[in-house]
């Protein structure tokens, strides 16, 4: 593949913990590749299935969903509910042809700035390994009437 | 979108933020992209959009050019989304026509590479300007306070905050764990800088709570369960029995005198195991409440139940000894709660090269704050565990402080209270004493002067962190001493001295239990587990989540001054919320749309609050939206889509995703 | 048969840590914990070569566990604490520095053996209780200083905590063995340094003595040949600088346990000792075996 | 009188981040100078510079005075620096950079037997794949100092009769698998 090729990561990081710990990266100025763009919502047990599908069915390569850890959601129990849905998730992306690593569910909590760097890095170095989604046009079509 | 509220123009204003995003962010390419975005009607890039110049911009635009959404490229909105949406509102428009978009803590900070940063900023422009088209105008809801208030922790924190909003007629419920009041201060003799007597500043404080109107103490207890949200907190606290009853006991002591065990043979945990005590104790004299403690693991009547129980004979009719209580479960109302469950000092047994635990003559500082304690086990006698005066003293700085095998965090305390130490020291011993320290931290009113004061007193200060504790001698002029050695960074040598008495000047770390006491409360901690703070500097005691607050050293090491200044500002933010009475709710809750219900009750078992609700007659699941958090789990679990959530309607976030891929 | 370790002697169990390498492979043998030397094995690369070309020490570290690796070790022994050090340090970098590891083909596959030494093979894979089990003769000697010496402790090695290990006091002592509370446990021997520049060596091992003897040891325990060559090759010179100095064996911990054994005298190198051969007659020599000796 | 007196221009700073880039040094710039390597380091105490005023030497970027000192070559890689630093800092890593920059450059004092023992002990090891003792103090020696041969003579024998000893000259017999002489270098 073209070593040009920039993967586009969308986050979907929950209100309380990673999307703080995100702050905390940036008032810490950590440095991290630029190529995941954040879409904050209340709680992870926010991100509906449509989101991802809408996210890849749009050209992202991959789906990082950033929630609080076991036991400390804001929301007592939203990231499990989350963590359910993403099993699911998995399941059926396979199916739809979308490796695993494309879809990646991380507990960051609101000390972990270095962790949002770290997970960051990894993510966007498994999608350069992986390559573009180069799904055809029918396949992204398929995916967003599914979406 | 624009039939529902009339055509949509959007003001975009990308922030300089001084050069903390202009350096990084090519601020005038952004703003010049934004103004091309659809439904665009102006884009500016301003210094500093939070200053007032920045939001009386806003306001003006609006009248101007009739805006009716607003996008803020600036920080993150964790800072300032509050701002911005109040000035729409100075502006005539709703709030929550507003998004904002975190381009300095998710862009200028964290890449280096301003084409990759302006490159990503534009992007997440992009999707606030689609997202921001979707806005509903909005009502935030109000809830009612209730007026009293939690205070955890019995230490110097919470006496103070619990004492300042007593005063201001709240009522407080105090909960300590230990039975009695004064946590760490009370183990202390003197305070640095003034060495005034701890004892003396602390015990008033903490008779007045005991008899405070306004001031339900329960010491011995802890807090169990929270439920509920900002100004309307249930809490569960469990009463552990003290065999005791504080309201029929008098103080008189007579039970300990009465004990069939006649020597105290059980460790004194308030002495650190300095001195002994008997299975029915007073942890000190100036305890609060002045009431015994019966402790079940060494009193022989719950051993054995073959005891005279004369202690219950000496109470005479007052029975205020009762060794079959159980534990109370009290519940109870609050509208704010103040966390000030403070601080454990580090386990010297962690550096073993300082010989704590195997040498007697190696001390913690906290042991040697009892020893110099006139009401401590030795009256306040500097003595070793043999009873010989020490003729030379070593006092070991940075012990679990400033070390990235144990704690990388200054604990800010030790030099001044080493000073201290050894000041008293000198004072009570005529010792020669050592301070071995890496660098003098004495940043405080009346810090610096008496560091001058000691070292005019001359006491050794040798700048080097010491390396080893050992009973090795060199030569005869060391037997049976303690070998300190260090180099002498400043004179440039390896020095060996030898001493009589080790003192490690242990740092501050977060309290063991301070995990489930952050669950408990649903609050975060910072990396070293202290507890999270709403923002280091302009809300130093708030918390992420509204009505709990931080006072003193749960949230970071610091002195008996900054404790009280920082419990005072947690009571003062408690009354703030309470004098207003209510206090107004983010309206990001979700709502059942009928019409498109199937009644397939997926949501019910998805919402910890019970907040969706299942309507029989009608066969469909309405949300209590009082009872609604607004995580939105069940918006996303709804397999109809039925449910949408207010601020994050599934439009609003497709579109954001769009954004974010428009490949600016 | 368990299938045995692949045992790494280094160059000084060949020479002057002779000694060493007779009584570990008696006192394995006499546990049924078969080693396996290494064929054609190579120099660690120890401390002198590191300070010549890292990148090449690494090389020939790797060389060795990949020989391990080829004879299908899974455990390597190491009793030279030198050794045992660079085979774990070499691992170590190899795994934090992938740029090490891009230097040399054999480092990929070394990370896969676990470089162990023998006190700590003893003490986990066995622990104290079983050779107390198996002892066969009663302790006539007197105290003993465990000394552990640097490397073998430090920050590489899982031997022992780092700064007061314990297990070789806990295994002599698991056989009758009195030991002393010894403060100079680690504090390094000096290591090549008695044949560099040999005064400073001298002290180093000096101060060593000392305090043993102050603390009431007649003889000192050692984990590395090198160690116990510079505390026992030059006592008679420091004798000979400054009159009263105490004629000390220094034994290998694999001495003292194969003796508890019941191990043959011969085998175990007492012979070699330059340093306490009186006491060393004394204490070992006679051998009155006593099957029941604690066995419960 | 002798003067004292660093000018900056004798400062490189470039080697010193260089010298930060190696394995184990990374931490060399978070070096609090509080003296604990020195402190626990068993000849810091026979060291012209302590092991605290190397780091201190390096990061300033006094390369001559740090590569010319005996502090590097006295340091006998016991790790107690490395156990005991607040900061993790690998000193024993430091010193064996600054002993491989010091023989590539001859900087190291004249006729000091350690730089010697370890160029021969390389030598032996690279061409035979195992030190023999006996003759690697010998070479040592002639190419030192020749003399400290007599003091060695007593503890020679004393060798010789216990039989620890050996005059073999140590060979693997695959000599082509080891690592072939490589200019001194380091590895990023």
């Amino acid at each position: 593949m073209p070593d040009d090729f920039e993967p586009r990561i969308v986050a979907f990081f929950c209100n309380w913990c990673t999307y703080l710990a995100a702050d905390l990266a940036g008032t810490s100025r950590i440095k991290y590749l630029p190529n995941a763009e954040v879409v904050r919502v209340m709680c992870s047990g926010r991100v509906d299935v449509q989101f991802v599908l809408k996210a890849f069915a749009k050209g992202a390569d991959g789906v990082l969903i950033g929630g609080c850890h076991p036991g400390d959601c804001h929301y007592q129990e939203g990231n499990y509910k989350a963590l359910r849905r993403y099993r699911l998730l998995r399941r059926l992306l396979r199916q739809m042809g979308i490796e695993d690593e494309r879809l990646r569910l991380e507990w960051i909590s609101a000390a972990e700035g270095d962790r949002v760097r770290v997970v960051i890095d990894e993510m966007v170095a498994t999608l350069k390994r992986l390559g573009p989604l180069r799904k055809a046009e029918e396949e992204r079509a398929h995916l967003t009437e599914v979406a | 979108m624009s039939d529902r509220n009339g055509a949509v123009r959007i003001g975009v204003y990308t922030c300089h933020c001084g050069a903390n995003i202009a350096a990084t962010v090519d601020v005038k390419a952004l703003a010049e992209f934004a103004a091309l975005l659809p439904n665009v009607v102006l884009s500016r890039d301003y210094k500093y959009m939070c200053s007032s110049p920045g939001q009386d911009l806003i306001r003006q635009d609006i009248r101007d050019h009739q805006l009716n959404r607003i996008v803020v490229a600036s920080c993150s909105p964790h800072l300032h989304e509050h701002t911005f949406r109040t000035a729409l509102k100075v502006g005539g428009l709703n709030p929550f026509y507003f998004h904002m978009v975190n381009i300095r803590e998710q862009a200028s900070w964290v890449h280096e590479n301003k084409a990759q940063a302006t490159r990503k900023a534009k992007d997440l422009v992009c999707a606030a300007v689609r997202r921001v088209a979707f806005h509903q105008p909005l009502e935030r809801g109000r809830v009612a306070i209730h007026p009293d208030v939690l205070v955890v922790g019995g230490g110097i924190a919470g006496i103070h905050a619990a004492l300042t909003l007593a005063n201001a007629g709240k009522h407080v419920f105090l909960v300590e764990r230990e039975a009695t009041i004064g946590g760490h201060m009370a183990k202390f003799d003197k305070t640095f800088p003034t060495l005034d007597c701890a004892a003396c500043i602390l015990t008033p404080k903490m008779s007045a709570v005991r008899s405070h109107p306004n001031i339900t103490l329960w010491t011995y207890s802890e807090v169990t369960k929270v439920d509920g949200y900002v100004g309307n907190y249930k809490v569960t606290v469990l009463r552990h029995p003290r065999y005791v009853d504080e309201d029929l006991c008098s103080g008189c002591l007579e039970c300990l005198e009465a004990c069939v065990c006649k020597q105290a043979k059980v460790p004194d945990d308030f002495n650190l195991g300095l001195s002994k005590r008997k299975p029915i104790y007073i942890p000190f004299p100036q305890a609060v409440p002045q009431v015994p403690v019966v402790d079940p693991e060494t009193c022989i009547q719950f051993k054995s139940g073959k005891c005279k129980t004369t202690c219950i004979a000496a109470c005479g009719d007052r029975h205020a000894i009762n060794l079959r209580a159980e534990a109370k479960v009290e519940q109870i109302e609050v509208g704010t709660a103040i966390l000030a469950t403070g601080f454990q000092t580090f386990d010297a047994r962690r550096t073993p090269y300082y010989g704590f635990g195997k040498y007697p003559n190696v001390y913690t500082a906290l042991e040697v704050e009892r020893l110099v304690n006139a009401s401590g086990p030795t009256a306040g006698e500097v003595v070793l565990r043999d009873g010989r005066l020490p003729r030379t003293v070593g006092i070991v700085h940075c012990v679990g402080s400033r070390d990235e095998n144990t704690h990388r965090w200054c604990s800010r305390v030790c030099c001044m209270y080493s000073l201290k130490l050894a000041h008293l020291i000198k004072e009570r011993t005529g010792a020669e004493v050592f301070n071995f320290y890496i660098d003098m931290r004495t940043p405080g009113k009346g810090f610096e002067e008496f560091y001058q004061k000691l070292l005019n007193e001359r006491v050794h200060f040798i700048r080097g962190r010491v390396a080893e504790v050992t009973d090795w001698v060199f030569d005869a002029s060391e037997e049976g001493k303690l070998v300190i050695r260090v180099e002498d960074t400043l004179a440039g040598f390896v020095r060996r001295i030898p001493v009589d008495m080790v003192v490690l000047a242990t740092g501050l770390e977060p309290r063991a239990d301070a995990p489930e006491v952050r669950r408990l409360f649903n609050i975060s901690c910072a990396s070293e587990g202290f507890f999270l703070e709403r923002h280091p500097k302009l809300a130093p005691v708030n918390t992420f989540t509204d009505g709990i607050f931080l006072a003193g050293c749960c949230q970071a090491p610091k002195d008996i001054p900054d404790t009280v200044a920082q419990a005072g500002a947690a009571a003062a933010e408690a009354l703030a919320l309470i004098d207003a009475g209510y206090v107004e709710t983010e309206p990001n809750t979700a709502h059942v749309m009928e019409e498109q219900c199937c009644g397939c009750k997926t949501c019910i078992s998805m919402c910890p609050y019970h907040a969706v609700s299942f309507i029989e007659d009608i066969h469909k699941s309405r949300v209590n939206e009082v009872l609604c958090k607004g995580c939105g789990t069940c918006v996303a679990a709804c397999p109809s889509g039925a449910i949408r959530q207010n601020l994050f309607e599934d439009d609003e976030i497709f579109a954001e995703i769009e954004g974010v891929l428009s490949n600016a | 048969m368990p299938n045995p370790y692949g045992y790494f002697p280094g160059c000084s169990l060949k020479g002057t840590g002779v000694a060493y390498e007779e009584s570990l492979l008696a006192l394995f043998q006499l546990l049924d914990l078969p080693l396996a030397e290494l064929d054609d094995w190579n120099c660690c690369g120890a401390t002198s070569y590191m300070c010549i070309d890292e990148c090449s020490a690494f090389s020939l570290a790797a060389r060795n566990l990949a020989l391990a690796h080829k004879a299908g070790h899974r455990e390597l022994l190491a009793p030279c604490s030198a050794c045992y050090l660079v085979l774990r340090k070499t691992q170590d970098y190899a795994e934090r520095y992938p740029g090490i590891a891009a230097h040399n083909g054999h480092l990929a596959i070394c990370r896969a053996i676990r470089v162990r030494h023998p006190l700590e093979v003893l003490y986990t894979d066995l622990g104290p209780e079983r050779i107390r089990k198996k002892l066969v003769r009663h302790w006539r000697g007197g105290r003993v200083a465990c000394y552990y010496g640097c490397q073998m402790v430090r920050p590489y090695a899982e031997a022992d905590r780092d700064c007061d290990p314990v297990r070789m006091d806990e295994l002599l002592g698991a056989v009758g063995v009195p030991t002393v509370d010894y403060s100079l446990k680690t504090k390094c021997c000096g290591g090549s340094l008695t044949g560099t520049t040999h005064s400073v060596g001298l002290q180093l091992t000096e101060i060593l003595l000392n305090e043993a003897a102050r603390k009431g040891a007649q003889a000192i325990a050692t984990v590395c040949p090198l160690c116990q060559y510079n505390l026992d090759a030059y006592q008679s010179e420091m004798r000979r600088a400054s009159g009263k100095r105490p004629d000390m064996p220094i034994l290998y911990f694999t001495q003292i346990l194969g003796w508890a054994l019941g191990g043959d005298l011969a085998s175990l190198g007492f012979r070699r000792a330059i340093s306490g051969r009186k006491t060393i007659e004394q204490w070992f020599t006679k051998d009155r075996v006593e099957k029941e000796a604690y066995v419960r | 009188m002798q003067r004292e007196l660093k000018l900056q221009r004798e400062a490189d700073l470039e080697w010193a981040r260089q010298v930060s880039q190696r394995p184990g040094c990374e931490g060399l710039f978070s070096c609090l100078q509080c003296g604990a390597c020195s402190g626990t380091c068993p000849l810091s105490i026979y060291m012209d510079f302590s092991p605290r005023r190397i780091v201190a030497l390096v990061r300033e970027g006094f390369r001559k005075d740090a590569l010319s000192s005996k502090t590097i070559w006295l340091c006998a890689s016991c790790y107690s620096c490395a156990v005991h630093c607040p900061r993790q800092i690998h000193i024993a890593d430091v010193m064996y950079g600054l002993k491989r920059e010091a023989i590539q450059d001859r900087l190291y004092p004249a006729r000091f037997p350690i730089p010697v023992l370890a160029q021969e002990f390389y030598k032996m090891v690279r061409r035979r794949g195992r030190n023999s003792e006996f003759w690697l103090v010998l070479r040592m020696a002639l190419r030192s100092n020749p003399l400290i041969l007599l003091g060695m003579v007593r503890t020679g024998w004393n060798l010789a009769r216990t039989g620890r000893l050996s005059l073999r000259r140590e060979r693997i017999r695959d000599i082509a698998s080891l690592p072939q002489e490589i200019a001194p270098r380091e590895v990023a």
